[in-house]
């Protein structure tokens, strides 16, 4: 890095991470006396991490409550939590021939070998499928298997491991097999993505004219491309 | 203190890290015996294969057994077709992986205990009568049985401790395939603390106990008993 | 039997290279300096040298031709006392004596039992110390129980009595000579004390760098070869007699060596009985006349067959008493003083005779 | 065929195994020497300690150095005090965290093979005048140089096959504290499977081959040279 | 000096028990039943025996008192022949030898340098090879030659020669009496064969259960001492003479033992030089008259000053030539014949003597 430039490291969840390496490459096209330096994990690591001093500058969580607990926890810069991207859910049947649609989906549900989710506990997409799969009452699901994250999931289905699996709308591209269906967003509670500068950062100027970046029309469009819903 | 899925999974991991130790232990020694005697030019090569799971993170391993364990790979499918389930996702995948996984372990310790054993006692046996066997069971494993207490504690204990294969091979589920250690990552990553900590604190202080027992136990037969006689 | 024709090269500086036929009955003794290759012949034979070229039978059975095992060496049932002890430090003795009980029956005619051997060595305070816990000797002595009990078809002994005291090294060989007579294996012993092997050995073969030097039969190499066998003080004739009787009074028994007799200390065998003797060379003098009013009681009397002068001023004088003869080392000086020459008829002052054993 | 930061995260992966692997080397042996030589009543407890690393998952472990390193600890504000740096997210608190994880690695191999020299021979070299300094160095080593070797291996692998303490410790910053197998789950979990693979199999072949020449070397040395003599 | 005043137990079976001061110059050889506990005597003095209790003080330095260690063993300056080699096996053999050579100068005077030891012992065609390359007479060679060159100022032999062949180890015992005479260190030897003590020593210890049983100068020892010392067999007297002249033509040397001489091998010492003798008992016969026309040349006279009956039926007579005694072995019935008694002049017939040493 020359030694005018600016290093801002954003600690950005994992499944945001592509989008954000796309979007950060245009940002620093623009800006070519800054850097974006990505560090990603799960959502739960990042989180942990910075409760313990992590050097990021800003957070691109998974979720709403992370950002929420470092904002109460008086690690976030007031008033930078921002909701970049809304997460959309897609259910994927590998090996299914015919086409999904809200009355087959159950059937196909049922019959099944092994569903492929992310993990409840950890991952948003993981609760939101939950959230599916409550409302078609087929919770508790006996067939389960949990990715540690929506990545993991993907890639149960991907190998062939898993039949079918709900994965986000951003893993469209990855998907070359089967059929894919896109879940009404009624049937879970929105999966809202947030963001914060940390409070720490010694780079907050540079990191706010990012969060502007993100919230430009040229950024909304490739957020959009990548399959995540703008919010309102 | 404990849900009945902490439960589910220290019973779990008991049983996958004795299952794992039990076949390291057969699988183990032939290996280690042939590494640590023959004159043939492949033996470095397979010594530095012998440690590869060292090298590959757990996770990369793992999701490389994934793609292997596929029905649509020929190993997956195969046993697919013999078994009815996969390999994946059940528990006896989780052994196949942990075997590969903690080879190395299995194998270094034993290999470098076999290749102290003082040739002059082999000769006497054998001039003594005994078979290869024999020479195995009332020569060299009495004497080296130190390095296998050694490669089955390090077995065991990498078996329970591990955690990327299982997380990539298992997929956590409770009851089934979830170990301790996914267990307690998931209490940390859902910010139960709380809960991982008393699992932590739990996993340690057994651990730490049963591994007291076994060196404390080998101790006291040891002393400086085999030295300076030959 | 054990027929051996052999070739084996450590690294240029040794070469082992020698052919023997080994029968079964009696030891064979086998001598030489430090390095002559005494142990790999022993290694030769009990397979533990993977270089070995040449062939090994045992019984008419080939174990080893060319470079081919043909009989892995577990299978050999030799009983080999290796120059190390090479006990199992993990067992107690008793368990080391009985290690080969697992796989072998030990049924060969004559073979001693394991309370036999317990006994003959000793062992009984020692069955339930460690390795660790014995004495040098004390070691040496599991081996060669170890050893004993195990063999079947061949027993090869690398000095294994070089730690142990006189005493029992006495009694030990009289043990091991008597085993030998009754048990129809061939046995190797290596020793480098020559008068351990005259105790006990009926052939000899003397090694030097590798090859066979000399080989035969004891009694008859003994009055050849003092050159290989001893250094000159040690000379000495073996003799073979007879047992007349007893004079149980002054504990004497008189033996018969052909046409003469001679007192030795009472024996505990019956009349008719062979023996073997040993006569020191430097124990006999030489005499013109009969002498009298001595301590001396054996005086023989025979022909001078043989002056040879031996380093240092002395001479080995070879008599015939008969069909045996008798070795006798004077000085230079002795023998100009009473003008000795071959032919001549002298008397023998015989002052020391060891009975080495009884005869096969 | 690798990005910048591929390409720096192999550098940094190096540069942990081998200050990681030196490092053990100077602190395994002395621990490894008094376990294997001390009748004191402590020496299983400690054993147990060394091996606990292998029993906490990685994740684990590395959650528990994290609040350990974290300036809210005492450990963690006293660095920060000593060197103005945090533990956590550089390269030195990664370093300590190897040290840890990779510890039972070193002490084990060279216990055992401490434990098997001869004691006749060291009493040889102390009649001879050879302080405990020298019986190390000039009996001692050169004996048990092959369990010193395969210490230095397990250990180097091992770290360059860590994931967890890593990733909780050094936080995944590219140029800083990511490496190779950090890169390679990142590659694995953003799909890039490409990337995934041919780094994979460079790390593969890399250590393939040091390893192969590591134990093929010895080999060569080896032979039954130490064999029936004492 | 080294004194020692020690007290160990082994388990419940074996105690040594015993205190001794090891005067320096000169070998103190240490002689006893296997498992007597001479080499646990030597452990005790290099401080390899934890369990030690007792006073080990050289040079009026404590090396050891009560339970404590005060010298560290690698301080002790000693040299130790263990019983087996322990040879290093990761170095060759020259490298064995010269192991000490980095942390000590050896500079005591009288010490051997490296050439001395190489050429005494026979070892430069094997310096460069490694330990399992060498057979064992070999091992224990540089395992004596190692031990040699660390000495400072003890050292400590267990049965450095047992697996060496008597030629060389006829050589090495006769350098090793001449460096114990110019290297004025306590010397320690353990052997179970007499003899070679007999040619080295000048004071012995016999050891029975850890005990010492008997202690003191050789000399006066071998004529007390016999049914310690050896079996009736190898009785014999040690007599110390003067050389007075040689006969060059013969090759003889006469000796000056008192008031009367002996003729032995000539010997490569100057007049006026004193020697160290063996003479057997059962070399020794006794004449009532001078015996005439008889190869023996040594024909002494004396008075009997004690009979001893041995077992078996032989009898040990003691006879005073002078100030010194020499014993002769004969049987019962000679005696009887002879009608031998105390205070009867006689002459002896002495048929064979080993010189031992040059003396003091
Ligand atoms: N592995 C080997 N490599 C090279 N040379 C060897 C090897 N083993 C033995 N030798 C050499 O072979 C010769 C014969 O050794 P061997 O052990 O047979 O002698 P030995 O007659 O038993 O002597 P000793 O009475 O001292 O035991 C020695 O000179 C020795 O150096
Ligand atoms: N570590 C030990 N534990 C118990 N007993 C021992 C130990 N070491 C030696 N002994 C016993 O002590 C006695 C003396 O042993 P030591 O080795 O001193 O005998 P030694 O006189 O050297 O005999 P050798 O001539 O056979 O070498 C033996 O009876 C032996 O059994
Ligand atoms: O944090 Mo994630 O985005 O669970 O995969
Ligand atoms: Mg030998
Ligand atoms: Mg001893």
């Amino acid at each position: 890095s020359l030694p005018s430039q600016k290093v801002i490291t954003i600690a950005v969840a994992s499944n945001f991470k592509p989008t954000l390496n796309r979007l950060s490459e245009q940002y620093q096209q623009q800006n070519k006396n800054q850097k974006v330096v990505l560090s990603s994990a799960a959502t739960g690591v990042l989180f942990t991490q910075i409760r313990q001093g992590a050097p990021y500058d800003a957070f691109f969580s998974a979720d709403s409550l992370r950002p929420k607990l470092l904002e109460h926890a008086g690690l976030s810069l007031p008033n930078s939590r921002i909701t970049y991207a809304h997460g959309q859910l897609v259910l994927w049947a590998r090996e299914y021939g015919g086409s999904i649609h809200s009355k087959t989906v159950k059937l196909l549900l049922q019959k099944t070998t092994q569903l492929s989710i992310a993990n409840p506990k950890t991952a948003p997409y993981g609760l939101a499928a939950q959230q599916v799969l409550q409302k078609l009452s087929l919770w508790p699901y006996p067939r389960l298997v949990m990715g540690h994250n929506i990545a993991q999931t993907l890639q149960f289905i991907q190998t062939g491991n898993a039949a079918a699996g709900f994965v986000a709308k951003a893993q469209l591209p990855f998907i070359k097999q089967g059929q894919t269906w896109e879940i009404p967003q009624a049937w879970y509670q929105p999966i809202e993505q947030q963001a914060i500068i940390l409070k720490r950062s010694q780079e907050t100027e540079a990191t706010q004219q990012f969060f502007n970046f993100i919230r430009s029309k040229k950024a909304q469009t490739i957020i959009k491309q990548a399959g995540y819903d703008l919010p309102k | 203190m404990f849900s009945a899925t902490d439960i589910a999974a220290i019973t779990i991991t008991l049983k996958l890290a004795c299952i794992t130790t039990l076949l390291l232990m057969l699988l183990a020694p032939p290996i280690a015996w042939w590494l640590s005697h023959t004159q043939s030019k492949v033996r470095s090569f397979v010594e530095a294969l012998v440690a590869m799971p060292l090298i590959l993170p757990p996770t990369v391993l793992g999701f490389y057994l994934l793609l292997l364990f596929s029905p649509n790979s020929p190993v997956g499918s195969a046993w697919l077709q013999l078994t009815g389930s996969t390999l994946a996702f059940n528990f006896s995948g989780l052994v196949i992986g942990s075997i590969f996984y903690s080879l190395p372990f299995a194998v270094q310790p034993l290999q470098s205990g076999f290749h102290q054993v003082d040739h002059g006692l082999i000769q006497a046996a054998t001039t003594l009568g005994a078979s290869p066997w024999n020479v195995f069971t009332r020569v060299i494993f009495p004497l080296t049985k130190r390095s296998f207490i050694i490669a089955a504690t390090l077995c065991f204990a990498h078996t329970i401790g591990e955690f990327g294969v299982v997380l990539m091979l298992g997929g956590n589920i409770p009851g089934k395939t979830q170990v301790i250690s996914i267990a307690l990552f998931d209490h940390v990553e859902s910010l139960n603390y709380i809960q991982a900590h008393s699992l932590a604190a739990v996993l340690v202080l057994f651990s730490l106990t049963v591994l007291w027992l076994v060196y404390g136990l080998q101790g006291k037969k040891r002393q400086k008993k085999f030295s300076s006689v030959s | 039997m054990l027929q051996l024709d052999i070739k084996l090269e450590h690294q240029q500086n040794f070469t082992l290279d020698l052919s023997y036929s080994f029968q079964s009955g009696g030891i064979t003794g086998i001598f030489g300096p430090s390095g002559s290759g005494k142990s790999t012949l022993l290694n030769c034979i009990a397979g533990l040298e993977p270089a070995l070229n040449g062939s090994v039978i045992c019984n008419n059975c080939y174990w080893h031709d060319q470079q081919l095992v043909l009989t892995k060496n577990h299978l050999r049932g030799l009983g080999y006392v290796f120059q190390q002890p090479r006990l199992f430090p993990h067992l107690d003795c008793l368990a080391n004596l009985t290690f080969s009980q697992h796989w072998r029956s030990n049924v060969s005619t004559g073979s001693p039992d394991i309370d036999e051997v317990i006994h003959e060595l000793g062992l009984s305070p020692l069955l339930s110390l460690s390795p660790h816990q014995l004495s040098g000797g004390q070691r040496q002595k599991v081996a060669l129980g170890r050893a004993l009990l195990s063999t079947e078809s061949v027993l090869l002994m690398d000095e294994p009595l070089s730690a142990v005291d006189q005493q029992s090294k006495q009694q030990i060989t009289a043990w091991l000579y008597q085993l030998s007579q009754r048990w129809p294996i061939p046995w190797l012993y290596v020793s480098h004390e020559i008068n351990e092997l005259y105790r006990i050995a009926r052939e000899l073969i003397v090694m030097s760098s590798g090859q066979i030097q000399l080989a035969g039969d004891l009694l008859s190499l003994s009055q050849q070869a003092h050159q290989f066998l001893s250094s000159p003080a040690d000379a000495g004739a073996l003799l073979v007699g007879t047992v007349v009787n007893h004079d149980d009074h002054y504990g004497l028994t008189q033996l018969d060596i052909g046409s003469q007799s001679l007192l030795v200390e009472r024996l505990p065998f019956n009349c008719g009985c062979p023996v073997r003797l040993q006569v020191p060379a430097r124990d006999v003098s030489l005499s013109l006349t009969r002498p009298e009013g001595s301590s001396i009681l054996n005086i023989l009397h025979g022909t001078i067959t043989e002056l040879a002068p031996l380093t240092g001023h002395s001479v080995l004088v070879q008599v015939a008493c008969g069909e045996q003869h008798i070795l006798s080392r004077i000085t230079q000086k002795s023998k100009d003083q009473l003008q000795l020459t071959c032919g001549m008829p002298v008397y023998l002052q015989v002052k020391s005779i060891a009975l080495l054993n009884q005869t096969v």
